[in-house]
């Protein structure tokens, strides 16, 4: 592995632009991949198509009504929930590579304990109001 | 930029992808069966059915495409690409050996990681809504309901250690790593792997392709290829979340005569973590739904915002 | 005391020591199983036995054993002796795709023509090859096994406890005969 | 730091002009340009979950554009919380209501005029206050601007009181979030979803 050369590491070396040039052109070779497989696929396998093949499943008997169903509003409380709490979350990870830092110290992590404290308080208020139980 | 270094390791990166996740299956196709008394395959490829998984890929490739009459197709074809792209783009990242022995380090790392693995559910709820069927549906809605509680936990682990190293840059945490930091970061470690195992759908966390209730979830309709992109991603996710664990809680590389053997220390690591994947599944039955929901904010929510409380506290007293 | 986890610890424990035991998986094709002593594979005919009674077949509880026969006459031996007719076996066929190994034909059997084969391996691609006609059956009895041996300590059987009482008898009756000769002279 | 700072410096800023374009700014009006499209198709397309997937697309475009602009944490927050997050949401709730496969006509409220009235007009008065703003103005993106780190020190060295009310911000929305989401005396009436099929069968009578 000597030949692995320093330059993969941005923080010691090669640029920010490099980075994210060499993840757009594995986004393109993964493209790539996909669509060679699907054309692998599609000159190897057999298309045999009945109209009973093509039926949605649904435990052998033909399907009644739409593709659609109704489920719990819970699901969609969850959901809520964790959008919320993805937006408090995201802030850590700044506050994280800092607080340690000189300058920041004790104070930042006090301010950081308030910022969570609020959502925490949510959470509790969540987990009273019984959004978080099954009924 | 070197294009042709770049080349080669984005080329490594899409070998590791498609081979790593090849051994974790034959691995789990082994030791599920041994758990259970068993063999498993032992004829393809001859010595204890080590091609097993190879004979099945050439298989699915051959297999008929069969896309439901009421689906929406082209959202029902994009639906594989979308689940198994994003692993892929992690795999990059993840750094596998000191001195720069990584596919692409990116600043920032553990960042990156999460929010690229969290467009993975959207290749779930596509496909689940495009099949056209009820059961797609059902288990689309449950995915993606379990995936958004479980990524919260997983946010705040990770949050933790980057507490801890003071950087979000993976191959950054791995060289702040000392020894104590895994007592330190156990709470973290446990969430995050948790957490990552219910990302991943897998069991004792398969409530949406629970196939006593819901057939096989969203992927219901899939046949052939596509359905083998859908089972890579979910291999693939296991060697991402194994990988991601070890560097950000186990140290990585770190090891004795970590110099020379950095990449030992590393895959040995993720083996092993995997391993414990596969004995998880293996020992456990499948939570329920409710009990799944309650676990993640009732359980590993508060445990992380704790560990991140202990992170913060400890490091400043430290420092 | 019981601290929480423990039961799933437990049964870690369980699924880790299953991995390092042996396992129990037959090899079959690769190594041939050992089967237990009476093991039911395939039934075979001794057709020299059979007269052709029915009772197999009409005990059959999924009417799997197909017989044909056609009775003939043999001259008398004796010419004051009427003419004795006997049974001839013309077809006698299993369809190994009905038969559910009860073994009741074996059982009923009353003059030892059915066996139990432990020979299982006759899976044909064609169902209608699993009929297996007279000839077949009749190939199945080289496979069947001398039935076990009696168990020392056993009672003997009882046709042979039987004769031995009649030899006995006899023999005492004409031991008796003898001293009562000897006696006289 | 300083590695960095030298490492990436191939873009001067003084030497720019239009009629040489750079290979990111290239980039950042192609990827631009997919970004309207896309917007453009998911606001006038008929069926309701591709609008919301080309949403994704335009939202990840965003993404790409951030990262171009080196605002690396903004564009990954982009990532996690857009598509990771509102976007999956936006997805939830067309499931869980009703977003039947093909082209549902029924959803389209009849305002097209005053919407792209509005649209256009808001468009305009945003490329008008961002050119009147920068002008010719040069961002250097030779240097870090937009690291996580940098992103802290800012934050938490300039702006911590926003911070904190943002927190204060969020609970509301949590708590509204709950209330919304709970009918009064839940647990005997009928979910929603029991409702909504309820009513939709009695119009099909």
């Amino acid at each position: 592995m000597e030949w692995q050369p320093l330059a993969a590491d941005p923080a010691a070396g090669s640029g920010y632009f490099d980075a994210y040039a060499a993840i757009g052109l594995l986004v393109v070779i993964g493209v790539l991949f996909v669509m060679v497989a699907f054309t692998a696929n599609r000159l190897l396998r057999p298309v045999v198509n009945t109209p009973e093949k093509l039926l949605a499943y649904e435990c052998g008997v033909d399907p009644v009504g739409e593709g659609w169903a109704h489920t719990q509003i819970r699901y969609y409380v969850y959901a809520f929930l964790y959008v919320i709490f993805a937006v408090d979350a995201i802030y850590l990870f700044p506050w994280a590579t800092v607080f340690a830092a000189a300058g920041f110290g004790a104070a930042t992590l006090v301010e950081m304990f308030v910022f969570i404290g609020f959502l925490a308080v949510g959470l509790l208020y969540a987990w009273k109001k019984g959004v978080l139980e099954w009924t | 930029m070197n294009l042709l270094d770049t080349l080669l390791r984005c080329v490594g990166t899409l070998v590791a992808f498609l081979v790593l996740p090849l051994v974790v299956g034959q691995a789990e196709h082994k030791v599920m069966a041994h758990m259970q008394g068993r063999l498993g395959p032992m004829y393809a490829g001859g010595f204890h059915g080590w091609a097993q998984l190879v004979a099945d890929g050439v298989k699915f490739v051959q297999k008929e495409d069969v896309v439901p009459a009421g689906a929406d197709r082209r959202i029902f074809r994009l639906a594989p690409a979308v689940a198994l792209l994003p692993y892929l783009l992690v795999l990059l990242v993840i750094p596998i050996g000191p001195n720069g022995l990584v596919g692409q380090a990116v600043d920032a790392g553990i960042f990156f990681v999460l929010a690229v693995m969290g467009i993975g559910v959207l290749g779930s709820l596509m496909g689940g809504w495009a099949s056209a069927n009820k059961f797609s549906l059902l288990g689309a809605l449950r995915t993606a309901a379990q995936l958004m509680s479980y990524e919260l936990p997983m946010l705040l682990a990770a949050a933790s250690v980057a507490m801890a190293a003071g950087t979000v840059s993976l191959p950054g945490i791995v060289d702040a790593f000392h020894w104590w930091w895994v007592p330190w970061q156990l709470i973290g470690a446990f969430v995050f792997f948790t957490a990552g195992l219910a990302e991943l759908q897998r069991p004792p966390f398969d409530m949406p392709v629970a196939d006593s209730e819901i057939i096989f979830g969203a992927y219901t309709e899939y046949t052939g290829l596509r359905f083998a992109l859908f089972l890579l991603s979910e291999y693939a996710g296991i060697v991402v979340l194994c990988g991601l664990t070890t560097v950000l809680f186990l140290g990585g590389w770190h090891g004795p005569f970590s110099d020379g053997l950095g990449v030992v220390w590393t895959l040995a690591k993720t083996f092993a973590l995997a391993f414990v994947v596969l004995w998880l599944r293996v020992t456990y039955p499948r939570l329920r739904e409710d009990q799944l929901m309650r676990f993640a904010w009732t359980v590993l929510i508060p445990l992380a915002l704790a560990q991140l409380a202990l992170t913060g506290i400890v490091k400043v007293a430290i420092s | 005391m019981k601290f929480p986890g423990s039961g799933l610890a437990k049964g870690l424990a369980v699924t880790m020591r299953t991995m390092t035991r042996k396992t129990v998986t037959a090899q079959y094709p690769d190594v041939q199983p050992e089967l237990p002593p009476r093991s039911r594979g395939v039934i075979a005919l001794l057709e020299e036995n059979c007269t052709v009674c029915m009772l197999c077949a009409r005990e059959c509880p999924d009417w799997c054993i197909y017989i044909d026969s056609h009775k003939e006459t043999l001259p008398a031996a004796d010419p004051n002796a009427r003419a004795r007719t006997r049974n001839v076996l013309d077809r006698f066929a299993i369809d190994f795709s009905l038969c559910m190994y009860c073994g009741i034909c074996i059982e009923v059997c009353p003059f030892d023509a059915l066996f139990w084969s432990p020979e299982f391996e006759y899976a044909e691609t064609d169902i209608r090859e699993l009929t297996h006609e007279r000839d077949r059956l009749r190939e199945w009895m080289w496979t069947v096994p001398p039935p076990p041996a009696h168990d020392v300590a056993a009672e003997e059987p009882k046709e042979i406890a039987m004769a031995r009482k009649a030899a006995d008898k006899l023999a005492a009756a004409a031991a008796a005969a003898a001293a009562e000769e000897g006696e006289q002279s | 730091m300083s590695a960095l700072l030298a490492a990436a410096g191939s873009l001067e800023p003084a030497a720019r002009s239009y009629l040489s374009p750079t290979g990111q700014e290239i980039v950042f009006l192609l990827v631009g340009a997919l970004v309207l499209g896309a917007a453009v198709v998911s606001v006038t397309t008929r069926r309701l979950v591709h609008a919301a997937l080309w949403l994704v697309v335009a939202l990840g475009g965003l993404a790409v554009e951030f990262l171009l602009l080196t605002a690396e944490f903004v564009a990954w927050v982009q990532v996690l919380v857009y598509l990771g997050s509102v976007v999956v949401l936006v997805l939830f709730g067309l499931m869980l209501t009703r977003a039947p496969i093909g082209s549902s006509p029924d959803a389209d409220s009849g305002n097209r005029p005053a919407a792209l009235a509005v649209g256009v007009a808001s468009a305009a008065t945003l490329v008008t206050l961002v050119v009147d703003a920068f002008r010719s103005s040069w961002i250097d993106l030779s240097g870090p601007v937009g690291t996580t780190r940098l992103t802290g020190e800012f934050l938490f060295s300039h702006w911590v009181l926003p911070f904190e009310a943002l927190s204060v911000l969020l609970l509301a929305a949590l708590v509204g979030a709950i209330v919304l989401s709970r009918t009064k005396g839940d647990r005997t009436k009928p979910r929603p979803g029991n409702l909504r099929t309820a009513l939709t069968k009695t119009k099909e009578r």
